[in-house]
């Protein structure tokens, strides 16, 4: 069932409930869940009853007739690396959005964080990071200005802006437009960005790119995997993926070719994806 | 002369139902090529099923 | 993790889109040019140095809206193209924050506008002394603007992810936007009225709000299918 | 499926209309404009099941959106589709009857005729909407707010433009489809039901024949005739790609 459904419980009811309350009233409203947005530990509580952070059953998503992701069966434990690979068109970038709630799926189960997608979405949103092609920023607006605009979306206090804008080394341009700054500071935003909230799951497309070896040097320990979250990574680079990731998913034309541990997995392999 | 005994208005209210009816017509008209176009796509299909019948006979695994 | 407050995602969204907005100065200049232009194009238009009436009520009127129309076509370019709905969608704040936001985005442009285009519009054209149909003048723009600003804002977005967006845009919502227009240039006619300043028709400020009030909760419960994917 | 009654309802609904066109010219006597009138028993109720029609699209977007199953987005389609036909019939037939009435193609003092010009202004930018998106599943969302939209604009947009005082002919439509003397009274409902009878069997047409164009192109999908990822041909149209049960 669509999960806007308190609105549509009778006609009128679709008028009425909305102008009721000014925030959307979804049918478990926030405020269960407890665990602080700034960065402090989560509740042990919560994390806990999370061992498994993503577990995907036959996830399907269409485009029309075409199907961008067929059957997905997948689970990915919590603190653990799944890299995604695949041809371009494959349906990397469908399960990226899949998981970040941007879409919804259209067959199967999501469950992200414990939390069932679509109906519990505004639950998980709080707690994932989405690093995309698109930085997500207004070009004319500074680095300080848009992040003050995430942070009020997520509800995170002020002071973290200036301290993400310090541990990736932008201070000094933290004031400029960013239609000035080059593509690879842009992505530093956008990292400062993802990491705003403290998400529990990043969701990277190609963090890397555009990014010189001194900036991979920064952001590490950001996004990497020293950073201790549970990572989803979408990359061309077979070698690098296995190094980084503990699990590989294979994606061609929106199945799963190869779903395995990246221990027992050569680059070979996955260069077979590419043919 | 017109077979009816119309009045002098006779001319708009014929006006007004030729073109009702034209409109309808039309409309079913263009229903009509698209039923065409179903029944070619139907008839590309049945060959094609046929092929594929046919082929299966000639050499069942 | 508790969402935010509206309110306050609210004020953060339009604190940004006015920034963006004076930092490109993209909307309302256009608007100000477009509107004295389209007043000197009616003067030769009409052929008439003076206006009044309903007559004047009607130019100030679809100048107005005409001006609107180029705000509505740029208000969600911004988020369109630098991935601004992405950004919004991947917060946990409610979906309707964005539409608040650029319903007030969208009134501040068109207060912009009017603060030059009317005294402009009383200086080329009207001949009855601006002054005294102030006061009516500013209720009537006041609910007028709130129903472009309400439909603009749910018509600019069912249009910004298509195709064909700036025709679409103004398409659909011309149509929709007419009864305003009917309403508030009614209501507009009296004060501007040669002999003597008009009383103010309250039939067409009634109905005007209650328009306003019944898309306003048409745009709010719909907006949120306009962008889940 | 859609078909199954529909052999019948032709039947009924040719019935009907001979019926009416029997009565309207042969029984129905003349008032206030004479042979004229002939013209009112089907403009009036061609107009008023138009909006009925528009209004019924917009109920099934309601629909549409609620239950998220794209054959209600098809039914809201083929609604509007069949209520701009008929809407372009009704204004036809109005301006006739302008002409035959008042002596111009165009009367700006009639509000029906003139809302119902407003109305079919921002129907017609439906397909174009539709057309212009190019993922079904969001075309079909997109097209049930701008249903749901203009099917409470129709209603809204009477009342307000019937508010501006009509000099020439004071709500003429109305009067007459109100207090009806009579005979022209049965004949006036009797025109109304085969107009809503014709409406639903278009309606019910139009639904069979894009369901048979579903089922073929499954079909030739099925067949493996064209592989998955076939770019599909873009239309205004929406595909039913998932073929449900009959309902």
């Amino acid at each position: 069932m669509s999960p806007y459904d308190p609105f549509f419980t009778s006609g009128p009811g679709i008028l009425a409930s909305r102008a009721r309350d000014g925030r959307l009233s979804r049918p478990n409203a926030p405020g269960g869940d407890t665990s602080s947005v700034d960065g402090t530990a989560d509740l042990p509580a919560s994390a806990a009853r999370r061992v498994t952070a993503l577990s995907l059953r036959a996830v399907t998503r269409r485009y029309g007739e075409r199907t961008a992701l067929a059957e997905l069966t997948l689970s990915v434990p919590a603190g653990q690396t799944l890299a995604v690979l695949g041809p371009n068109g494959a349906g990397k970038t469908t399960l990226l959005r899949l998981l970040a709630t941007l879409l919804a799926p259209h067959g199967g189960e999501l469950v992200v964080l414990g939390h069932p997608l679509p109906a519990e979405a505004w639950a998980v949103r709080g707690k994932l990071g989405l690093l995309g092609h698109e930085p997500m920023l207004y070009r004319e607006l500074t680095a300080r200005e848009n992040l003050r605009l995430h942070a009020k979306l997520h509800g995170v206090r002020a002071e973290r802006i200036a301290e993400l804008l310090a541990l990736v080394a932008l201070e000094r341009r933290a004031d400029e437009p960013l239609r000035t700054l080059s593509r690879g500071l842009v992505q530093r935003v956008a990292i400062c960005r993802t990491l705003l909230h403290d998400p529990e799951l990043l969701l990277l497309d190609e963090p890397r790119a555009n990014l010189d070896p001194a900036a991979c040097e920064i952001v590490e320990p950001l996004i990497g995997r020293a950073s201790g979250k549970t990572r989803v990574i979408v990359s061309h680079d077979p070698a690098g993926a296995l190094l980084e990731a503990d699990l590989v998913l294979g994606l061609v034309r929106g199945r799963a070719k190869i779903i395995a541990p990246s221990t027992g997995l050569d680059p070979s392999e996955l260069a077979e994806l590419y043919r | 002369m017109p077979a009816l005994p119309l009045h002098s208005a006779g001319p708009y209210v014929a006006g007004a139902y030729v073109v009702f009816f034209a409109i309808i017509l039309i409309y079913v008209a263009i229903m009509a090529t698209k039923l065409v176009r179903s029944e070619r796509t139907l008839a590309e299909l049945t060959e094609l099923a046929r092929q594929r019948h046919a082929s299966q006979d000639d050499d069942p695994q | 993790m508790t969402a935010p407050r509206t309110s306050s995602v609210v004020a953060a969204l339009l604190r940004a889109q006015l920034r963006l907005e004076l930092r490109t100065f993209e909307s309302v200049p256009a608007m100000w040019l477009f509107a004295v232009t389209a007043f000197v194009l009616f003067h030769f238009g009409l052929d008439r140095d003076q206006l009044s009436g309903d007559l004047a009520s009607g130019v100030l009127w679809v100048t107005l809206l005409l001006a609107a129309l180029l705000a509505i076509n740029r208000l969600y370019l911004a988020d369109a193209e630098q991935g601004g709905f992405d950004g919004f969608l991947l917060s946990p704040a409610d979906r309707t924050a964005l539409l608040a936001a650029k319903v007030m985005t969208l009134l501040c442009y068109l207060v912009a506008v009017e603060i030059v285009a009317v005294p402009v519009f009383g200086v080329l054209l009207l001949q009855p002394p601006l002054g005294q149909a102030l006061p009516g003048l500013l209720a009537v723009l006041a609910l007028g603007d709130l129903g472009i600003a309400v439909i603009g804002a749910l018509v600019g977005a069912l249009a910004i992810r298509t195709q064909a967006r700036d025709l679409l845009g103004p398409l659909v919502s011309l149509p929709l936007l007419v009864p305003v227009l009917l309403c508030v240039a009614r209501a507009t006619a009296p004060l501007f009225d040669p002999l003597h300043a008009g009383t103010l028709p309250l039939r067409w400020l009634v109905t005007v709000a209650l328009y306003d009030a019944l898309f306003g909760l048409l745009a709010f419960a719909l907006f949120d299918f306009l962008l889940e994917d | 499926m859609y078909g199954k009654g529909l052999r019948s309802l032709s039947l009924i609904t040719a019935g009907a209309v001979t019926l009416t066109l029997a009565a309207v010219f042969f029984w129905a006597p003349n008032a206030t404009y004479g042979f004229l009138e002939k013209i009112l028993y089907l403009h009036v109720p061609l107009a008023i099941i138009t909006l009925c029609g528009f209004v019924a699209a917009g109920l099934m977007a309601v629909a549409h959106l609620h239950t998220r199953d794209e054959r209600w987005d098809m039914r809201s389609y083929v609604a509007i589709h069949i209520s701009l036909i008929f809407g372009i019939a009704v204004l036809l037939s109005g301006s006739i009857w302008a002409r035959g009435a008042w002596g111009h193609w165009w009367v700006w003092q009639e509000p029906t005729l003139v809302s119902f010009l407003l109305i079919m202004l921002l129907y017609a930018t439906y397909q174009p909407l539709r057309f212009a998106i190019e993922d079904p599943e969001r075309q079909a969302r997109y097209a049930s707010v701008f249903a749901i939209t203009a099917g409470v604009f129709v209603p809204v947009c009477f009342g307000i433009v019937r508010l501006s005082p009509a000099y020439v002919h004071p709500r003429t439509l109305d009067n007459i489809s109100g207090n009806l003397p009579g005979r022209m009274q049965v004949v006036f409902y009797l025109s109304m039901v085969s107009m809503t009878l014709l409406w639903v069997t278009l309606w019910k047409f139009e639904m069979t024949a894009k369901h048979v164009a579903a089922q073929l192109r499954q079909l030739r999908r099925a067949l493996g005739e064209d592989h998955d990822d076939a770019p599909a041909r873009r239309s205004a149209a929406p595909s039913l790609s998932r073929i449900a049960s009959p309902n």
